[in-house]
Formats: C-alpha cells, structure tokens, sequence
C-alpha cells in the first residue's frame, strides 16, 4: 500500500508519519509538496502535524488554499482514505472536509503529553483493529485542539457515528463531548487531535497507534482484493 | 519617515557620542589609530557593537583560555556557530548554548523566543540537523506579579518557537531564587546531527566570490541588541525597548530546510547566522576568519521599512537572516534553490583581498574598516580580581546541621520548592516528542534522543547549581560540570564535552571578575579529570539589577553518547522486590543546601565538597554496571539530598514504593547534599554481579505498596506517594495561582 | 490608498477562553465591574487606490480566509487615506 | 451596560509575521491588489453602567495587560449600549 505524506510549509511532523509507515508499518511511503498536483498513485493520503504556513491566522486556514487541497477533495470523493493528524485535523477542518473548528485549548496553554482516548466506534477503516470502547495510549502535542461543532452538527455526528475516538478520564482541551477525533459521513476522512505516529514503537513509550495505520492497510488489502 | 541627521564625525569625538554607544576613551583613540582618521557615524557604530563584551568577549577572553578545548573526539572546538564530537560512523553531534538574558527581561515571550531561533541557527549554520532542544532558566521566586509574568511568557515563548520549528525540547532545568527577580536567565542550547562531510564554516574565502543574503528583510529590530546585552539592567533599560525583536519560527523553518539543501551544493563556500550584531558581525567574522575582505552595497539588502540608514542597516539584529559566501557564477543556483522555499536570496556584495570591510550605500562609501579590527583583533582586558569579605567569613564558618522537627514534613516541604518541584507545568509546554526520537522524556535526569538509522542514542542535560558557586566558585564550578556528568551517567550516557553560558555580573568589579575567575578554574579542572572538553559556549556578563548581581551561574549544557539504546535508564524504580542501592559517602554538608534555605531564608558556609577522584571513580562504577545490563534504575542526588533523590524515584514509579533504612545523624543521611552521590536500584538476581562492580551499599527495597518508608536511627519516615505528588507536582502551580 | 478595517469576533454562542481568561485576570487585579471579555481580531488591509469592487472583493476575502464561519463573525469598513 | 472597544495594533516598526503570511496567502489567491495586512487585537469588554472613571480604568487596563507596551500600540472606545 502506498502512503502520500503532504508536506506544507511549516509540517514537522511530516518525518514522523513517513517513518511510521515506512519502518513500523512496513509500507511505501512518499512525501508530496503542498504544491503538487496529483495524488493519483497513492492509496491513501497523510496530513501531518505541524505549523502550517506558521499556523498563522488561524490553524490550516492558509494551508487549505494549497494546490494539494483540490487533490485531497478529489482523492476523498472516490474513496480513498484520508487521515488528518493535529494540524493536519486542522486543514481538514478549515477546507470543510469535515464538520467543526478548532478553538484554542482551554488552558490557553500549548499541551504535550501522552493521554488515554476510547475508541468509540471500531467501524470505521481507520479503526477496525481495535476493540469497541477500548482505551488506548496515544500522546497529544496541540495549543489548539479544542473541538467546537454546534448542536446540530453535534447530533449528526452522533447519529452517524462518527465520533471514533474521545478522551477519556481527562479532557485535555475542553473539546465538546471529549472528541478526540471524528471521521466525515462517508467514513473516509478521519480527523483526530492525538498522534497516532508518535505512538508505533514502546521504546517511545507505546505502539497503540500503530493499529490504526493496520486498519488503513487492512480495508486496503480487502478492497484490493475484491477490485482485482 | 524618519530623517535622522548623523553626527559628524567631528561632532562623535568633540561631544563624546561613543561613549553613548558603550566606546570608552581609549577605545576611541584606538579607532583613531587604527583607522588613522575620525570614524564617522556608522563606523562608530560598528565598532561599538563589535567591541561590546556580547561580540568580542574583552572582558572574558583570558577566562575563556582556562577552558579544556581539545580532545580525540572533538572536530570543532569553540570559534564557530557551533562545536562538533565525533560520534563515529562518520557522524558527529554539534551544539552549543547561549543566553538572551536581557532581551527577556524586557519583552519575555519574543526575548525567549528569539533567544531559541538564535541558537537553532548556530547550529544549522554548521550544515548539521538540529534534533534537539534544552534550556536552563532563572527566575525570582515567583512572588510578584511581574515575576509571575516573565516566568509565564519566558516558558510561552520557548515552546512557541521550539514546537513550531519541529525540534523537541527535550529538558533543561529552572531554579529560583531572589538575586534573579529583576534579571531573569534565560540560557537556550541545540543539539543537531552532522556528517563529517557536511560540516561548514563561517569564512568568506576566495577573491570576487559572491556575498549573499538569505531570509528575513531587514528592520530597525534590535538596533544595538548586543551593546545593550552587556550592560547593567537599570530603570532606563525600559527606554531601550525598541532592542526587542519579533520571532518568526516559521520563517526559520524554511530557512533551516534550505540551508540544510545549499550545504550539499558545492556552489557554497561558508556560510554564517546573523545573531548579535547581525550583518556587521557575520560579515566582519566571515572575512577576518578567511583572512580576507568583503564589500557590500547596502542598497541591495531586502529591506522590511523604509529609508534606513547604513548605521541601521548594519546593526539591526532582524531575526531570521543568514549570510553566505558562495561561488562567483553560481549565484543563480542558490537563488533557484531559496526561491523553492519561498526565501529570497540576494547578492549584496564581494569577497576582496584587501582585509577591509567597505559598505557603499547609495552610490557612497559609508564605512570602510580593517574586519580584523572589528573580530579577532578587538581589545582584551585583564580585570582585576579581589577575593570577596563574604567568601573569607563563609570559608570560616563551621559545617553545622540545621535542625527540623518533623522529618516527614521537611521532606514534603522541600519537594514543594519550586526549584526542587516537578517541572511538569513547563515542560507540559513543549513538545518533547516531535521527530519521534525522544527516548526519555523530560522528567528523568538527562534527556535521551536516538540516532535513528542506528543503535545510538545520545544524552543530554544543562545544569548549575548557582547556590554552592555563590558560596565557593571554585568548587562549585566543579560541582556544576560534576552534577552534568552524573546525569548524563545515570541515562546510561558517556560524558562527550560540555558547552557553556557564563552568566555573570558586572567584570568591573574586583569581585565579580573574581568568581568568574574561579568559576572557571573549577569548572576546567572538572573537565579535565572527567574528559569533557569544552567545544562550545557563550558569556554573559553585566547580570546585575540596579548594582546588585545575580548568583554566579555558569551553566553547563553536556551531551553524552548511548554506545546502545538497551543502556538507556531513567530515575524511576522498575519492579517490586528490586534492591536499593546508595553509591557515595554522606557527609555532614548543608551550606548551599535547600534544606538550609529553607529553615535560614538565605544561604551561607561552605559548600559542599568534591573530590574529583572519587567523583571519576563512581561514575564510572555506574557507567558499568549499567552497560552490563545490571541496573533498573540510576538517579544522581542533587538538591535536597537523599530523601529528594529517593522520592523522586518513587514518584515516577507508577504506585511502587520503597523501604529503606538509612545510618548516622537522621538530619545528614536525609537531607546532606553531599556530592558524587547515586540512587540505584537492581533486580535481586543481579545483585552479587552488581556488588562485585561498585561499592553501592545496599538500603533497601522497592515495594509494592505506594509508599515511601525511610527508617534512620531509630526515627521513621512514612509518607504515601499521594502526599509526596501532591507536594511536588503543587509546587510550581501553586505559586502561579 | 485604501484601508479597509476588518473586525472578527467569536460567535456569541461559542465559548471564548481566552476572554474568560482576561475577564479573570482584570477582576484578580481588581477590576470587579468588568463583566464580560470577548476577544477578536483586528485587521488593516491596504490597498492601493484602484482596486475595483473592493466591496465585494473584501468580503470574499472575509468568508474564504479571514474568518471562519463556523464560529466566527466579522464585520468591516473601507476608508479613503490621504497619503501626506 | 457600558461597553469598551479596545483596539491593539503592533507597533509600525514591529514585525508582524502574521500579517505577512496573510498577505502573502491573499495574493496566492489572486488578490494582488493588498499592498499590507497588519493583524492586531480587538477586544468588547462589558462594564456595569454605572462603572465610574472608565476613563482611567480602561486605560490602565490597557496599558498593564490588554495591550504589550512593548511592543503593541492601543486606543479604545466607550459607548453606552441601551439593553433591549
Ligand atoms: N526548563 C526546562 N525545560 C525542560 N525540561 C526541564 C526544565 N527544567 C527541568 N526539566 C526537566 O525536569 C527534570 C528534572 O530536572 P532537574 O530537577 O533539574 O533534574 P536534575 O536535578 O537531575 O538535573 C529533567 O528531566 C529536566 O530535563
Ligand atoms: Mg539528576
């Protein structure tokens, strides 16, 4: 399975997410510049972490005006899974790819350190590998990552199932109905605040999230197999 | 607009306008000479920022000679950006730490913040990938209002550049006393990765090759930063605020990724940051290094406002900026390659042979000066240096115990100082974990990084304990290159080399010159004994607050090498039933102590002392025993002594605990802060392997209860993890509420 | 030269910590009438003389980049400056 | 109901890496007509009416933590706002 990893200006955890991949996962793993214009020969496209264009603004609100962005929306219609980590949630976010903003932590404080999510829904492909309401190591590193939707949203969120993962014991950051991450209602964009990347190895203190790139690469092979 | 009318250079010497820019007398006459003609306006200036202690290091250069600089490993020692180890297989770590101690004071968030993209560029000027970040931080002790604020946007602005940048801040260390309330430490260090091929020097070599300018436009930001970071801080320091620059990580992100592309082309022939002083000293440095000239047209230099002067231009510390020296002909390449990140890339002028630095702006020469004048031959001084009263009648006293009621509640008390205290509420504010590397975190004794592609890791830490050098510096100069030793150690790390930031006050005074003297004295000799060369550092002087200076505070940054990532250990205590162990004698010494300042409110005595064979001796003891696979956990005791030391342990067990008993005088065995100490702990079946390699006296044992339990003659310590984590982790917060 | 002041403020359903901050630390300081503290931002735009349909041109740039609908708001002014 | 408007602007000289950014973004998008953007703070604080010296009051609030002398600028307004 090939991975695109986008690089905006300002990604750092671009490095992160190609390692994972690449070492831990033992899949292809390439980085596109913002500026490209094809996604074509990736089965799955990457959003990293990071500061895009300083996060100046707003958090991904410049980033989502890249020619790369045209490539995601086209790559997410026909189905290809995307998944936006911290400030790649972000871009998300801002291109309405999914539903919600981000406000500012509630400590106003920038925060880093490794938190307990539940995993609310194992559906999706993005999380098939884990248990239904299984609570898993994953560490955050975000100022903001406090989710905010209105009622509304809140309640198709629900009815859809698309809150696949929620902080759990603390909320780090305030967000409403401790959502840590949220996939779109079609079920192939996930947006989450946590880094799956930074947690694919115990030297670095837990492999939880390596099940979710497992996942990606499972619905993969039995996609693959069915086309084929 | 702003037109501004320069003096003459008449007018400069008649109406003494140098000495506003920091020239004495003498200096001037020196110019003169040197010159052998009146300086104009801008020429003064250049001088001045040139010639201030942040530049030339007059006042510390013979202080600096003391220092240790060569060893088998080291590739780079002090000189450039930044010193360079060899690691072996054809890689070396770099680093190098620096102060932005006044810059702070002022404007706390963009002073912190600069202070971190400034190192970071030193380190990237060299051609190495920076990997990591650490900080050593001073602070009042977080009573008033304005001490709470620059405590709050110090720590802000180090994790909002270093977190946006993508390089971890991987530790550090604070503490806080009184002498800093009014002047703040804020001392920045960077660790990158090099191949030896790649590393690059700030010289500007070979006749009619091009200068370039690459990064931020230019702005009257920091006009004189480097004049005013070797002054006294007084009142009328708040009139000085247009010095505060603005940060743009952003900015260096791009500017780092390109310049770490550029040092693979052999288009580039050096290349330099524009840190204190910027253009001025770069291009100064750059051609006095190469032994040759340079010529610039100011007219050329991408500027952020408008009609800046030749003066303003040259002395503007705008952040963000970099020089290069690149092959002539081959300019448009390195402009194609900036361009790809959005940088723009300009030359602005030319190597000569002619040794001189020549600005034209506007059709005119503006300044045409010796670059050896301005770097490597500015003046040196030989100040003088008195043994202070206090030393004398602290020297005198005897070492006496300070008496406590409660040994229980002592030690809950002394976990809630703020400089014993968990540091979790700052580094909480850094991400620690980006590039995915950090092996231990923050929260241990050193911080440990892998190498990836390896199965090296490197250690790292910065440490000084102010306290024992106020009280003999001397000695603790070498308890502060000691206590980075150990730490390192106790990661499972080898001691490389050290960087360093001499955080003094004002050289002037007989005194002051004296700690530093003896500062450094102590901190070579403990280089020597334990092999740490000095391959990098940085001084700081005029640390004072309407006359009254800060604690001496030369801070050592040590990187240390993991031969093997399984030799990585931390403090914590791993497994129930494990054995404690305690390396290193206990004696009967408070001065300096926490404990002492705690039950005096102030310090005084002698410091503890240390014995550098000994010192090397149980290093090495732990060094090998953790390298054959014998220890759980290693933790130095520092402040506070054993029972910290032990707590401390404890605390980051997850719900282990500990029982151990201790002998002598209860006060001493808990609390003594007696050096070349070690908490260990080891699995039972290791244990006659373990006794057999150290002289460890065993103590006790880990248990399953969360609990700590310390038996000392007779009297008995019992606190539960709850009442140890709330103490600790309340202390920094507490204050700030 | 035209200046075109633009105003983004948080939606009044939507939570502002950053003002609840404020508003705690000036009542801290002693500052007990404040009442309530939102925080927004502020913009300068300039452009030169000419530009066409500034109108229209300001609020695209209003409601593609400068504010987020989904929790903010924003309101603007063009003004004519003199350049001396 | 009293309410203060309270406008933070960086000082000219200063850097303003978030204006840059912004501006640089807009003419990506075409709008080549923006010649600068500067972004400040803008802030609604609600007072009690009957809140006497606001004068003073905003002012020293301004001057010790809405705005960063340092390296910020202000001004303010107040007006009286009648509750439906
Ligand atoms: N300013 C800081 N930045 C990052 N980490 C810090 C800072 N201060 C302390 N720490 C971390 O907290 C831990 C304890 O620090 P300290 O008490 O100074 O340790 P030690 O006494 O072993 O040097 C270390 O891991 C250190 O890196
Ligand atoms: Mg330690």
């Amino acid at each position: 399975m090939k991975f695109a990893v986008i690089v905006f200006p300002g990604s750092n955890c671009d490095i992160d997410m190609y390692h994972a991949v690449k070492d831990e996962l033992g899949e292809e793993a390439e980085y596109v510049m913002s500026d490209a214009t094809s996604l074509e020969e990736y089965d799955a496209v990457l959003l990293p972490g990071g500061f895009s264009f300083g996060d100046y603004l707003r958090t991904g609100a410049i980033a989502r005006f890249s020619p790369i962005m045209n490539e995601v929306v086209k790559a997410a219609e026909i189905g290809k899974p995307i998944l936006g980590v911290c400030n790649g949630f972000q871009v998300l976010l801002e291109a309405g790819l999914l539903p919600g903003a981000m406000r500012r932590n509630e400590s106003l404080k920038f925060i880093c350190r490794p938190v307990e999510l539940q995993v609310k829904n194992n559906e999706t492909m993005f999380s098939s590998a884990y248990k239904k309401d299984e609570v898993i190591h994953i560490p955050i590193a975000h100022g903001e990552g406090n989710y905010y939707c209105d009622e509304q949203t809140l309640a198709t969120l629900k009815a859809n199932n698309q809150i696949v993962f929620t902080y759990y014991s603390t909320n780090p950051n305030g967000s409403i109905e401790n959502i840590a991450g949220i996939v779109n209602a079609r079920g192939n964009i996930l947006g989450m605040m946590p880094h799956p990347e930074r947690a694919v190895d115990p030297l670095l203190g837990s492999a939880d999230g390596l099940k979710l790139f497992k996942s990606m690469v499972k619905q993969w092979r039995e996609s693959y197999a069915v086309n084929t | 607009m702003q037109l501004t009318l320069e003096p003459s250079p008449e007018q400069i010497k008649l109406e003494k306008i140098y000495q506003q820019m920091g020239v004495t007398d003498e200096e001037f006459t020196r110019i003169e000479e040197i010159l052998g003609r009146l300086p104009n306006y801008t020429e003064i200036g250049l001088f001045s920022v040139m010639w201030s202690e942040h530049c030339s290091y007059k006042n510390s250069k013979p202080i600096l000679k003391k220092f240790p600089v060569t060893g088998e490993r080291v590739l780079q020692g002090p000189g450039e950006g930044a010193g360079i180890v060899d690691i072996g297989d054809n890689q070396a770590v770099v680093f190098k730490i620096e102060s932005h101690n006044h810059p702070s004071a002022i404007e706390p968030y963009q002073g912190a913040a600069t202070g971190v993209g400034g190192i970071i560029r030193d380190v990237f000027s060299m051609g190495a990938r920076p990997i990591a970040l650490l900080n050593s931080l001073r602070f009042g002790e977080l009573q008033s209002a304005r001490g709470k604020y620059l405590f709050e946007e110090v720590i802000a602005g180090i994790a909002g550049y270093g977190n946006c940048i993508g390089i971890p801040t991987v530790g550090g260390e604070i503490q806080f006393d009184p002498c800093y309330e009014g002047n703040p430490l804020v001392n920045a260090m960077c660790v990158g990765i090099i191949h030896h091929d790649d590393i690059k020097k700030g010289q500007a070599h070979g006749v009619g090759n091009t200068v370039m300018y690459v990064g931020a436009k230019t702005g009257r930001d920091g006009i004189h930063g480097a004049t005013f970071a070797s002054e006294e801080l007084t009142e009328q320091s708040e009139e000085k605020r247009p010095a505060v620059q603005v940060g743009d990580p952003f900015m260096e992100k791009l500017l780092l990724e390109a310049c770490l592309e550029v040092i693979k082309s052999d288009a580039l022939v050096g290349i330099q940051d524009m840190g204190a002083a910027g253009l001025v000293s770069s291009s100064a440095e750059m051609a006095s290094k190469a032994g040759s000239g340079i010529e610039m047209d100011l007219d050329l230099i991408p500027q952020r406002e408008t009609g800046m002067t030749a003066y303003e231009m040259m002395l503007s510390e705008s952040q963000e900026r970099m020089l290069l020296v690149v092959k002539k002909g081959r300019e448009q390449e390195i402009i194609n390659l900036f361009d790809r990140y959005g940088l723009d890339a300009v030359a602005i002028g030319v190597v000569t042979d002619d040794k001189m630095l020549r600005l034209i702006h506007k059709g005119e020469i503006v300044a045409n000066v010796p670059a050896d004048a301005l770097a490597e031959d500015a003046p040196v001084y030989y100040k003088p240096s008195r043994e202070p009263a206090y030393y004398r009648e602290f020297q005198a006293m005897e070492n006496d115990i300070p008496q406590v009621e409660d040994l229980g509640e002592t030690l809950l008390k002394l976990l809630n100082q703020p400089t014993i205290g968990s540091k979790e509420w700052v580094y909480d504010q850094y991400d620690y974990m980006v590039r995915t590397s950090t092996v231990v975190a923050p929260g241990s004794d050193a911080a440990v990084v892998r190498i990836r592609g390896t199965e090296k890791a490197l250690a790292m830490t910065t440490d000084c304990n102010a306290r024992y050098i106020y009280l003999d510096p001397e000695t603790g100069g070498k308890i502060a290159v000691a206590e980075a030793a150990r730490n390192i150690i106790c990661s499972g790390g080898e001691p490389l080399a050290i960087t360093d930031c001499l955080n003094f006050g004002n050289p002037e005074k007989p005194e002051i010159f004296w700690q530093l003297e003896k500062a450094a004295d102590g901190m070579s000799e403990a280089c020597r004994q334990l092999q740490t060369p000095v391959i990098s550092g940085n001084v700081s002087l005029y640390n004072e607050t309407n006359g009254t200076a800060i604690y001496p505070t030369p801070v050592i940054g040590m990187v240390g090498l993991v031969e093997h990532i399984s030799h990585t250990t931390t403090q914590a205590f791993k497994a129930a039933g494990d054995l404690i162990y305690l390396l290193g004698e206990t004696k009967q010494e408070f001065g300096g102590s926490e404990l002492q300042k705690l039950q005096y409110g102030k310090i005084f005595g002698k410091a503890p002392a240390i014995d550098l064979l000994t010192e090397t001796k149980n290093q090495s003891e732990v060094l090998k025993a953790i390298r054959n696979g014998l220890v759980a956990s290693a933790h130095d005791v520092a402040e506070g002594g054993v029972a910290v030391a032990l707590a401390e342990s404890v605390m980051c067990a997850n719900g282990l605990g500990a029982d151990v008993t201790l002998f002598g005088d209860a006060i001493t065995a808990l609390f003594s802060e007696s050096q070349s100490r070690f908490i260990l702990s080891v699995k039972q079946e290791h244990q006659m392997e373990f006794e057999a390699i150290t002289s460890a006296v065993c103590i006790g044992k880990v248990t399953n209860t969360p609990e700590l339990r310390i038996t000392v003659n007779n009297e008995h310590v019992s606190l539960t993890n709850n009442q140890l984590i709330s103490a600790w982790k309340g202390a920094i917060p507490c204050l700030l509420n | 030269m035209l200046k075109v002041k633009v105003y983004v403020t948080l939606r009044e359903s939507v939570l502002d910590p950053q003002g609840t901050a404020v508003k705690k630390s000036l009542q801290m300081m002693g500052h007990h009438s404040v009442e309530d503290v939102r925080i927004g931002k502020y913009m300068e735009l300039t452009f030169a003389d000419d530009a066409a349909n500034l109108d229209t041109l300001v609020k695209e740039m209003c409601d593609k980049l400068l504010a987020n609908p989904v929790i903010e708001d924003y309101r603007y002014e063009i003004e004519e400056v003199v350049v001396q």
